[in-house]
């Protein structure tokens, strides 16, 4: 079957999430690649909104994040104070999902502004849930698609900590969690290297070139010492991811 | 003990030109008709609190209401950008905005520290984070115990909190249920209040001893507005208009099409016109 | 994922001697069953922390496993003392028992932030009270906008959290309900969890939206054990027996009817013997 | 009819609160004045209990602060820290009760030890919720029998403060409630003096002689420069307490 590279992508991020996972999930690509994830080889796995759904399984993805769907199907649903205090920052997350208009090298995102923060170029819509999602959850997964408006050699704004500077910075704040593990993107996906912190690319998608990337990522891109191609989607992964958008289509049209 | 009254009176007496106004509500229960109320009725100077602004404010934003919003996440959920909002802070339009902007955690917290008469909320965040450099109203406190540092904002205390609920008695007890977000800490940590409902039943009937109720002394101001929340949804009453939200982005797009658009459907209109989204409407 | 098994397994497994252990329960739901089985497995050097000791404390303080206490309120409610804590406080029998001595407000503060992994709780109070004169973990902390000073406690995380609930489903979600106190705080501040429950279901049913749930992965081990909260009550199981709290005060006076009480009702006794106060039975 | 003491002590606590007031309500006699104010003039009345109960209604006086009888009774119920945190600091308490073994002069109450703390002669409770309902609550009522052991001299430990040195030490505290505006015994109703805030006899009950209040006040007592009588319990009064005491002694035994 053929595939979109944003369906690469939502595929790609899906594969790692595990049964025994609770997920903070962001809408867009991290609902789609959450709910892949459940509805094939994960189907324990706890989502959790910001909205305070707790153990969500949505037949179709909200398009916010809290959307009635989410209560509906959710375990219990909690106040918002009790969501970020008891189970965000209380430690209750093993995975948050982040994306964001720009990332540098060491995966700080910036979705806050483009330009000086008092004359904004472009005024984004600011952190969100992100500056605490980030140093809260065991780790960080962040889906973006790559290009070099987002890849960025230097960020505007950080509103969410990745690995600042690099090396050991993470843990210099304070942070007693991983951070950014894994950026999954439409062409590639990266890991930190073990050292620098850098992002470096693990995983090519089938069908892209280590050129394309290059040229698509702001800074000069490190590939890893071993490369390895990213299976393409099996016809079960894209079956099911289809059908979900395409449910998820015909209810938002409703 | 909440005075059961009409929408127009229960704004007319509780929101003042210049007053802090928090209208909360987390994708669900978004109080829109009372937010176009404050439209119609041309407030203005009000510092607006919220956590996710939504269509609501960059409505009341566009119209010239607020001179300040205090928040943590502007955007169109799942479609793009509060073009309004954008317009007021990058151009002025209608005019100059004043922005504090925070987390969600932090807010959450602080709306929490109001509730519970707190001067300040304090929780672990903003972790290397640039906003606190931004915004003076972040701060530490250190852990007396561990010496461990942690953020500081300032309480959420407003002068009215505007929210949207499922229903009430008439005795002005009134119940949340569904995605319920930081409604009930804003209209605790708030002065006074008003209530929008779905509907004033003779008593709430059976629910869970341990419900989302707020007791009818804690309330100012409750009006029954069948369909309130629009586009926003009301659980187990109405579904979340996504199609409207979808359609928000190219009318916001441009001062004139806005400004006709609230013509037509807020200043000439009333809150009967939200009936026709109500259950069984 | 919360394993369900028996009582005593439950216990062996997650109970350590020398560990800091809560069991909370605000009059309703309070972890009998749970403590006569710590009892039976003669556990000792115990930290025990609870807002209102009551009789299971009482009685575990006589029978020896706890090295210090903390707590609020230590008494038999409505009837008197907690006789047997007062022989360890007053005369160290069966020994020398430490104790560390809050307010209601500073112990729920303090629960509340082992919940929210903070390391400290900060609250308006002990204001001009000789308790924050005799505990050095009554603190203060000045807020950084207001400068108003509030008092700070630590945050309870004890090592292990056991209460009483009215269901599990299959999975090992808990549902609580009713007087809910402190338990979701303290089972979701402690490394471990020990949950007793009226009944497993295949599903909790038809619940709130809202509903008091804690999570399958949020427990440790689950055990059936009908009637556990005796002579506590479960809302919608049955009533407290507030006879046999008055029925304690002259039993517990004195050491040896006490000693005999004990060897007849709970050392030659299991989990079964709390049948017979279950529903129905 | 005739009446005891304690039944007019009872009488005397009710009939002050008012049906706009949210009251903070003890176990004891607390509990029955509140409920007798609820039986009787101030039907629409909103009593708390520390448990989370809000607006409950009982049938028969609670054994306990958090008797079923309370809850299935109550608008709601409320977790114990949100009790705390939203409801007594939050200020919505208009009046609360307090009582305790030992008060003095300035009502401040020891609920905690005689003797020295480290080494106590009699270990008592403790204090539970008095240390802050005695600051949050917007005024404070003290329910005691008379007598010179609970009225003390002196106070072996301050579990609560009322009027803590007396004076404007209260605000000196940073308090910005009332605190203690009566205190009712079974022998007479004592008020703080305006001034210097010592507490002060300002009505006596039927068959009470000033004699027997000096005698029964472990510190010299001081009168009002008008005292008035207390007036006799009701028929109305006693029979709704006497009925209620007796639904209480009945669901109790069972």
């Amino acid at each position: 079957m053929d595939h979109t590279a944003n369906e690469m992508m939502t595929i790609a991020a899906a594969r790692p999430l595990r049964n025994e996972d609770v997920c903070f999930v962001g809408i867009g690509a991290p609902s789609a690649a959450c709910n892949l994830a459940r509805l094939t080889h994960a189907p324990d796995i706890t989502l959790i909104y910001e909205s305070g759904t707790i153990g969500t399984k949505p037949d179709i993805l909200p398009l916010s994040i809290g959307d009635g769907e989410l209560c509906d199907t959710a375990l219990t649903t909690v106040p918002v104070p009790e969501m970020f205090r008891y189970w965000l920052q209380g430690g209750r997350v093993t995975l948050g999902f982040l994306g964001g208009a720009q990332i540098d090298r060491f995966a700080n995102l910036n979705t806050t502004v483009v330009g000086p923060y008092d004359a904004p170029k472009v005024r984004l819509p600011g952190g969100g849930g992100a500056p605490e999602i980030a140093s809260s959850c065991g780790e960080i997964f962040i889906t973006m698609a790559l290009s070099p408006r987002g890849f960025v050699d230097g960020l505007d704004f950080i509103t969410s900590t990745g690995h600042g500077e690099g090396g050991d910075h993470r843990q210099r704040l304070g942070m007693k969690t991983k951070g950014p593990t894994k950026v999954i993107t439409d062409m590639c996906i990266m890991e930190p290297d073990p050292e620098t912190k850098e992002l470096t690319v693990v995983s090519i998608h089938p069908g892209v070139t280590r050129e394309q990337i290059t040229e698509a990522c702001g800074w000069p891109i490190r590939f890893a010492g071993e490369v390895v191609d990213t299976p393409a989607p099996t016809a079960e992964e894209l079956t099911t991811l289809r059908d979900l958008q395409e449910r998820t289509r015909r209810a938002h049209a409703a | 003990m909440a005075r059961l009254t009409s929408l127009a009176e229960a704004i007319e007496e509780n929101v003042r030109d210049g007053d802090s106004v928090t209208m909360e509500g987390f994708t669900h229960l978004i109080p829109f008709a009372a937010g176009h109320e404050v439209i119609r009725q041309q407030r203005k100077h009000l510092t607006l609190y919220r956590m996710t602004p939504d269509l609501i404010y960059d409505q009341m934003i566009g119209m010239g209401c607020a001179d300040k919003l205090v928040f943590s996440w502007g955007g169109n959920p799942g479609v793009g950008s509060l073009h309004r909002l954008r317009d007021a802070v990058e151009r002025g339009w209608p005019h100059q905005l004043e922005i504090e902007e925070h987390s969600h955690a932090a807010m959450a917290n602080a709306y929490d520290a109001g509730a519970a008469n707190l001067p300040f909320a304090m929780f672990r965040g903003y972790i290397g984070a640039d906003l606190a450099k931004v915004n003076p109203n972040i701060r530490q406190i250190t852990c007396p115990f561990t010496g461990e540092t942690l953020a500081a904002v300032p309480a959420i205390r407003p002068d009215v909190a505007i929210i949207h609920a499922l229903k009430a008695d008439k005795k002005g007890n009134v119940l949340l249920e569904g995605i319920v977000g930081v409604q009930k800490e804003a209209v605790l940590a708030a002065k006074r209040s008003v209530v929008t409902v779905e509907e004033i039943v003779e008593d709430l009937g059976a629910v869970s001893p341990n419900a989302i109720i707020l007791p009818t002394w804690t309330v100012t101001a409750i009006a029954e507005v069948p369909g309130g929340a629009h586009p926003s949804y009301a659980h187990g009453y109405y579904k979340r208009d996504n199609a409207y939200y979808k359609a928000w982005d190219p009318i916001a797009r441009e001062r004139d099409t806005f400004l006709a658009w609230m013509k037509d459907n807020v200043l000439d209109k009333g809150p009967d016109a939200y009936a026709r989204y109500a259950r069984g409407a």
